[in-house]
């Protein structure tokens, strides 16, 4: 028998969390979604898994847990996913 | 070393003042402070632009700025620096970004201040959007620092 | 364009923030202000220094500065330029120089302000006599500004 | 017959001002002085009359008219030279 908390940890666990920044996320329409982690192993796979399995564009930048990132850079349960396009503070 | 995102406005000489004048002792033997100020400009790109939006990303900006200043304090020999960055709406001649670094030396200032700027720009996530006259744009890159126009 | 001497002790952030206010307008089209301010440190190979003074040449040393500050202005596109450097007694602590440079660009802003720094170092006249805790010694030269620590 | 008002004149005029600062105005025992114009061709010249013959020494610096010179530049009447150590302003 499983418990309801156990599933309900077990379901955080096993996504991953991905946001969009600045005009990426008004062209994605959304702020953030989370992902099953199935099937995911890279920040790559993440990206076709939330554009129809389009490659990320190549001006498009990554992060995996807030430190920069590329496209073969692994993922794992929990982590969250970045995608923003050329940083223009300063 | 402290590094400051500022959803307000900020006046960044008595930002500066304050940071100095609380290093008490250690100021006396700095000797070099170095720092830059960036304003919003009116213009860009031939257009008038009316307001601007700073976008971040919490956590990670935060991170990166800081992990920018500890490469800067590896590499150079600092007394202390200081960084702040506005998020939020930014109106025509409000301060965006004030980088200070205090050193003995005034190479070490000069180069650290510098590379400080050129790493925020390239590296910390911020997005300006900006407001037109009509309609608003995202600014798409920044220009490179180094290239010198003499 | 201003260049001053001061004979008493001045307060760098005050005079930076006075002089970027008197701009008014041309200030929000500026974008970069990069300064530097030097301050008197209370040490200098190995001994400490307790007081110093600092002689000119009246007239030569405004002359240099604004030479400077005019070939500066050739050789970048700057919006305007502020040097102020103390002569007579200074103690430690006490701010000898600042230089700050307005621009529309920051490459622009850092070269100029730098060049400044440098030029003024090895060619405005002034001399350094440094009172210890026995006798008096002057300063026999200037580091040079460009090396890196890095 | 010459007056006196043009004696006066003329020995202001065929002069030059020689100042010395910091560290070689301390060794000099003076901060300036004025040198009869006469046999002065260039600032070299000027430094043998003032200092017994010798030769400007290497890291004295010179300036004519408030401008930096060098050993060969020319003076002539009315001119102000001056001799000073390296600066160290900044």
């Amino acid at each position: 028998m499983i418990g309801l908390s156990e599933i309900r940890r077990a379901s955080i666990a096993m996504s991953i969390r991905v946001r969009y920044f600045a005009s990426l996320r008004e062209k994605m329409g959304r702020v953030e979604e989370t992902l099953a982690a199935e099937g995911l192993e890279t920040v790559s796979d993440v990206w076709k898994a939330v554009s129809e399995g389009r490659p990320l564009p190549e001006q498009i930048l990554c992060a995996v847990n807030m430190d920069y990132a590329t496209p073969e850079s692994l993922v794992a349960d929990g982590d969250e996913v970045a995608f923003f396009p050329p940083v223009t503070g300063g | 070393m402290t590094v400051e995102l500022r959803p307000t406005p900020f006046e960044p000489f008595a930002e500066l003042s304050r940071f100095h004048e609380l290093m008490a002792e250690q100021r006396r033997s700095a000797g070099a402070l170095a720092t830059f100020i960036g304003t919003m400009r009116d213009f860009n790109e031939g257009d008038t632009v009316t307001r601007m939006t700073l976008e971040y990303y919490p956590g990670m900006t935060e991170r990166q700025l800081a992990a920018i200043v500890e490469t800067a304090k590896a590499r150079w020999q600092l007394i202390d620096a200081l960084v702040i960055h506005r998020v939020g709406e930014v109106w025509p001649g409000d301060p965006i970004v004030l980088v200070g670094v205090w050193s003995t030396h005034r190479a070490a200032a000069f180069d650290a201040c510098r590379y400080l700027m050129e790493e925020l720009k390239s590296r910390a996530p911020f997005w300006k959007k900006e407001a037109l006259g009509v309609g608003e744009r995202w600014v798409s890159c920044n220009t490179p620092g180094y290239s010198s126009c003499g």
